[in-house]
């Protein structure tokens, strides 16, 4: 789109010392890859000066390889919009906070800490928001995995393929054999 | 099991956990609220009771299969989870909708939009005491959902869109009913006006509380009819236009303080009521200027957009609602987020509550218009 | 039955009113929550205005429980329980020690049950006696009019001073709202 | 009751332990009298209300128990006695236990002094108003112990403000009645009513402008007494989930709706007793000379007549409470207490103040054409008011004879 590239030769000319690259991929939109750690000092340039006054969405992406968050900001009284994104190791992810630039950041990237396990510096409230406070893992991360039980309460449900097993009748209608297998699924 | 975060500093403070079970927080979310006497000091909002995980099933789920769960973001204006999705997926595949099909889709959203502020109203009512004007609202939903049954068979979840148009035109007669429910719609409003918007105990109740100024509503990402009672004239049917909304005429209404002040309760109320008025125009010019043609695009069956990533977003009935979608190629979507306008609407609560009673905070609530799914998704 | 005869149904009455206020007093005395002995205090107060209405005095009656029921024990349960903590409290004073508490009852009991052996009881037939309203009316805006007035002037005086205590704390609060 | 009660005993030639027996079971006669007719009337109420609040709500109500759903109150109440009594482990369990049965003993214990027609009244107290005023307070105790006893922080918060409501309530409705009370110059609400007359025109509420604005102020002060809409804060559902109910359940919750339904009745026959001219036979100057010269038959007749025009009027002052509360958003706790202490404790002065002035005009050479002219005047302005009501009622109903109404699936 025209307006990130209009907006990437702005940005290069105001911040010369930040490496920003317009990236697209084959279909869609394209966006400004921004070096993680300098993520707070371009939006607050395009908060300031440029007038992008509203965080429209802050995502985080999983891609397999790496971690990546999508911010998309937003200029009320021109009608504009720039797509900004981040790249961050899968182990390590930690990014300054927006939080201070837009009072809606604060939720969002609660959310991503909460799903993706990205650590916001400097963020003032940085808890879980989506899932209770002592969830272990980040659900939304590619290489999650479901947890079996929550504080005893099963999580497992049958494979609905197998009701409609024959033998898996049996056992529903048998109830020894049915304790048997429940026993041995949940040990 | 979630640790203590309101600590009482005060002394004099009595901490309330107003949900998750409470007739006014409109759904399960809990208000952790620390009060002196009546007036809230400090409030917590907690949510993620609703959490049920929608974008996960999003990255398992075939693209044209993760259609149904969209109708669940929101289940009071499900066709714009629809609308949104699909039109990221469109985007991604590069297919031009039939201008048939987008009327169609106006259409149905707009009347989606009436029957969600229908609710928005009534509950903001009943939020403060009166149940009466609760039913009146549900009486004309009513009969809009008799109409969404017809358009799709469904009267919550309606799941009508797909990706490429709609499946089915609208059945012979309809737009002869609807155009009838729509003269008899803008009597109503009136009507309503009188049982409640005009009660001066209503009003006073609402006037001047809860003021979010125009920059806390945009900072906080308010968006819809709660940014626009702030004073900022901002709608994405004609700023960011998408479908066939160009092709109408309504007007923006934006709270001008018709009592009391912009961006107080009873300005997002207002608000709501006169967007009502303009979805009933805009239904009615869809109606009379329906195009002919197809209503659906050529679309494989088997839909593996290319590599890339898009960001759509409608103008729901409780604002922006968007969608960011990545493909990686594949069958299923890489991430598909939700960027609802209830979520963004809690985040003004800690900054605008502190001083309100809880009287108050039920009504300014109510005004937000806040659907607990929609937060959670 | 004989019993029954020589005591009429006023005097059931009065026993019953009688076992009420020495039954609800001893709660209010005794018990170990505060908030008990605050709402017991009502069936002493309703047993004291059941006595009037025996007596003819339906007036002080039903001032007896407006008054007392409906304005003194409100306040003092709003007290009771906008203090902190306040049901974890324990109310009955054992610091003074039972001995001295028994010898103060023993000594009042022996003063009271003195005077009422030496007070010349003399019993009025019980009929229905005159409204007793009028002449209370009249005696408090003629013989009585200055005291009246000055207690209702202190009564004012009470109010003003009440809203100047509410209205100190309304405007202190805000700020320290606003800060947290 | 009293005189009947006398007219029998010395019919039957009693011995006075007789006497004694007789006394005690004429009381209990008379309480179970009374306390079956709160028993149905708030039962009854309970369907009217479900009723009409769905008429209201253009919906239906309650319509499958018995003719018109008439008999849901029964099965409800059947329902309530049969529901496990529910008593939460942390609750004050003796408070909790005994804070419906005061709430209902002071409303139930207001019905011995309210008259329910000429001459029948349970305890004709000539201190009648100041009684029933006095009596209610019970109520304000059950509240609190029972939004105590709840431990629970809603439920307080509920008793709380409840109480605070009703002793601030109680001092401008006292002033209403006290205007009255100086026009009737008596606290015997059977003379209360005796002073006033058949026609609009002789009632009380009509007798002066003071009386006007008393009558409003009374009226709103009472549905604030009662916890009803636009009043209802103890109980506001959607903010204090019920108020002083909330860990309530089965029989004990029904207690408390008892009370309320029941006081629905006493703050109707209250208004019509100070204001609206009580069991006034309009056309009928002087009841009591009229049934002391007649017996048998005749009497039975005049009394029934004069309790008809009784409920008449009673009833339609608890349609129009039902009404309000259908209608009317309520009112935030500050707004509340400023209505009270702004506005109706000031113009309560006023109200009695002006009601004695008028005590005095009325007395004067002249007064009595005065007088004349002016309550004529104020019946005249309540009739206009009336007409201007139904006529828009009309004109509204008309506007909405809508065929479109559920007939988009047909």
């Amino acid at each position: 789109m025209s307006d990130v590239k209009r907006m990437h030769e702005t940005l290069s000319r105001a911040l010369p010392d930040i490496p920003l690259e317009v990236e697209s991929a084959q279909a869609g939109m394209s966006w400004i890859h921004v070096p993680a750690e300098h993520i707070a000092a371009v939006i607050g340039h395009l908060r300031h000066t440029e007038g992008f006054d509203y965080l429209a969405c802050l995502t985080g992406i999983d891609t397999g390889e790496e971690l990546q968050i999508a911010y998309t900001l937003r200029s009320l009284p021109d009608k504009t919009e720039c797509a900004l994104k981040i790249s961050l190791p899968r182990d390590e992810a930690v990014v300054p906070t927006i939080s201070h630039l837009y009072g809606v950041a604060d939720w969002f990237e609660r959310e991503v800490f909460d799903l993706y396990g990205v650590h916001f510096d400097g963020h003032p409230d940085l808890r879980r928001i989506m899932m209770p406070d002592d969830w272990e893992g980040h659900p939304l991360r590619k290489d999650y995995v479901f947890p079996s039980e929550y504080h005893g309460i099963s999580a497992e449900r049958p494979d609905p393929h197998d009701l409609l097993d024959p033998e898996y009748e049996a056992c529903a209608v048998d109830p020894a054999p049915k304790s048997d297998s429940k026993e041995g699924s949940t040990s | 099991m979630t640790q203590l975060i309101l600590e009482d500093q005060h002394g004099e403070t009595t901490m309330v956990n107003m949900g998750p079970q409470h007739p006014s927080t409109h759904g399960v979310i809990n208000l952790r609220l620390l009060l002196q006497g009546e007036v809230i000091a400090k409030i917590d909002p907690i949510v993620g009771f609703l959490h049920r995980s929608i974008e996960k099933l999003g990255e398992m789920t075939p693209y044209p299969g993760f259609l149904p769960y969209t109708d669940r973001v929101d289940y009071l204006s499900a066709m714009f989870g629809n609308q949104v999705y699909c039109m990221a997926v469109e985007e991604l595949l590069g297919v031009e909708v039939p201008r048939r099909a987008e009327y169609l889709r106006v259409i149905a959203c707009e009347l989606n939009r009436i029957i969600s502020h229908l609710i928005a109203v009534g509950t903001m009512a009943m939020d403060l005491g009166a149940f009466t004007p609760f039913l009146h609202a549900i009486r004309e939903r009513e009969t809009v959902n008799d109409f969404m049954e017809r358009i799709c068979g469904a009267r919550i979840n309606y799941s009508y869109m797909r990706i490429g148009g709609v499946p089915r035109d609208l059945e012979p007669g309809l737009d002869k009913d609807i155009l009838k429910f729509l003269d008899r719609f803008e009597k109503f409003i009136p009507e309503f006006n009188r049982l409640i918007t005009g009660n001066e105990i209503f009003v006073r109740r609402l006037i001047d509380l809860a003021v979010i100024p125009a920059a806390d509503a945009i900072s906080c990402g308010l968006s819809g009819p709660n940014l626009r009672s702030s004073g900022v004239d901002y709608d994405l049917r004609r700023d960011r236009p998408y479908s066939a909304y160009p092709e109408f005429e309504f007007r923006v209404v934006t709270g001008e303080g018709y009592r009391g002040q912009t961006g107080d309760c009873y300005a997002r109320y207002w608000v709501r009521i006169d967007e009502m008025l303009e979805s009933a125009k805009i239904v009615r010019q869809a109606l009379l200027g329906l195009p002919e043609g197809d209503v659906k695009a050529k679309v494989p069956r088997k839909i593996t957009p290319p590599k890339g990533e898009v960001y759509s977003a409608v103008e729901s009935s409780r604002g922006e609602m968007g969608c960011y979608l990545v493909s990686d190629g594949g069958e299923q979507p890489l991430r598909v987020r939700f960027r609802t306008g209830s979520f963004t609407a809690m985040t003004v609560l800690p900054k605008i509550v502190p001083g309100l009673m809880v009287a108050d905070l039920t009504a300014f609530f109510g005004s937000l218009d806040v659907v607990a799914p929609e937060i959670d998704r | 039955m004989t019993l029954l005869t020589a005591i009429g149904l006023s005097d059931i009455a009065f026993f019953i009113f009688a076992l009420l206020i020495i039954g609800c007093g001893a709660v209010v005395a005794f018990s170990r929550n505060i908030v008990h002995s605050g709402f017991a205090l009502m069936g002493t107060f309703a047993g004291v205005a059941g006595l009037y209405a025996l007596a003819f005095a339906q007036f002080i009656a039903a001032v007896q429980i407006m008054v007392y029921v409906g304005g003194v024990l409100v306040v003092i349960l709003f007290a009771i329980m906008m203090t902190r903590e306040i049901g974890r409290a324990e109310s009955s004073n054992p610091a003074v020690g039972r001995f001295p508490a028994v010898l103060l009852g023993v000594v009042i009991g022996a003063v009271l049950v003195f005077i009422a052996l030496q007070f010349p009881w003399t019993i009025n037939p019980s009929t229905d006696f005159d409204p007793t309203v009028n002449d209370l009316g009249d005696a408090l805006l003629s013989r009585f009019l200055i005291p009246f007035e000055v207690l209702s002037l202190l009564l004012l005086a009470v109010l003003v001073g009440a809203v100047m205590l509410v209205k100190k704390e309304i405007k202190a609060l805000p700020p320290e709202e606003k800060s947290s | 009751m009293k005189e009947l009660f006398f007219e029998l005993s010395q019919s039957w030639q009693l011995e006075p332990l007789e006497m004694t027996g007789a006394i005690a079971l004429w009381l209990v006669v008379v309480s179970a009298i009374v306390l079956s007719f709160v028993a149905t009337f708030a039962g009854v109420t309970s369907w009217v209300e479900r009723r009409v609040a769905g008429r209201m709500m253009s919906r239906i109500g309650p319509n499958r128990v018995g003719p018109q759903g008439f008999l849901q109150w029964m099965a409800d109440g059947l329902k309530c006695f049969l529901k496990e009594d529910v008593i939460p482990n942390e609750v004050d369990k003796p408070l909790f236990r005994f804070a419906p049965y005061l709430v209902f003993t002071g409303t139930f214990a207001a019905f011995a002094a309210l008259p329910f027609g000429y001459g029948i009244v349970a305890a004709d107290l000539n201190i009648g108003i100041f009684y029933v005023t006095a009596i209610t307070a019970l109520v304000v105790i059950g509240i609190l112990m029972a939004g105590w006893s709840s431990n629970n922080k809603w439920s307080l918060l509920g008793g709380v403000r409840s109480a605070a409501q009703i002793v601030s309530y109680e001092i401008p409705s006292g002033l209403a009645i006290l205007s009255v009370v100086v026009l009737a110059g008596t606290l015997n609400l059977q003379a209360i009513i005796a002073g006033q007359g058949g026609f609009p025109w002789d009632w009380y509420i009509f007798n002066n402008p003071f009386t006007l604005m008393a009558f409003f102020i009374f009226f709103a002060s009472i549905l604030a007494e009662g916890n009803r809409t636009p009043f209802d804060l103890p109980e506001a559902e959607s903010e204090l989930v019920a108020g002083y109910l909330t860990e309530y359940s089965g029989m004990r919750f029904v207690f408390f709706f008892f009370g309320e339904w029941a006081n629905l009745w006493v703050m109707s026959a209250l208004i019509t007793t100070l204001f609206l001219g009580g069991w006034q036979i309009p056309g009928v100057a002087d009841l009591a000379g009229v049934v002391a010269g007649v017996q048998g038959a005749a009497k039975t007749l005049w009394i029934l007549l004069s309790v008809v025009v009784f409920f008449a009027k009673t009833l339609v002052l608890v349609f129009v409470v039902i009404w309000i509360r259908w209608t009317l958003p309520r009112l935030r706790v500050d707004q509340l207490m400023v209505m009270c202490w702004k506005y109706f404790v000031p113009f309560g002065f006023l109200c009695m103040m002006g009601s004695a002035l008028f005590v005095l005009i009325a007395q004067s050479p002249l007064g009595e054409t005065v007088h004349l002219v002016v309550r004529l005047a104020l019946t005249g302005l309540g009739g206009l008011v009336l007409l201007l009501f139904v006529r828009r009622t009309i004109l509204n109903v008309r506007e909405l004879q809508d065929p479109f109404y559920f007939k988009v699936l047909e």
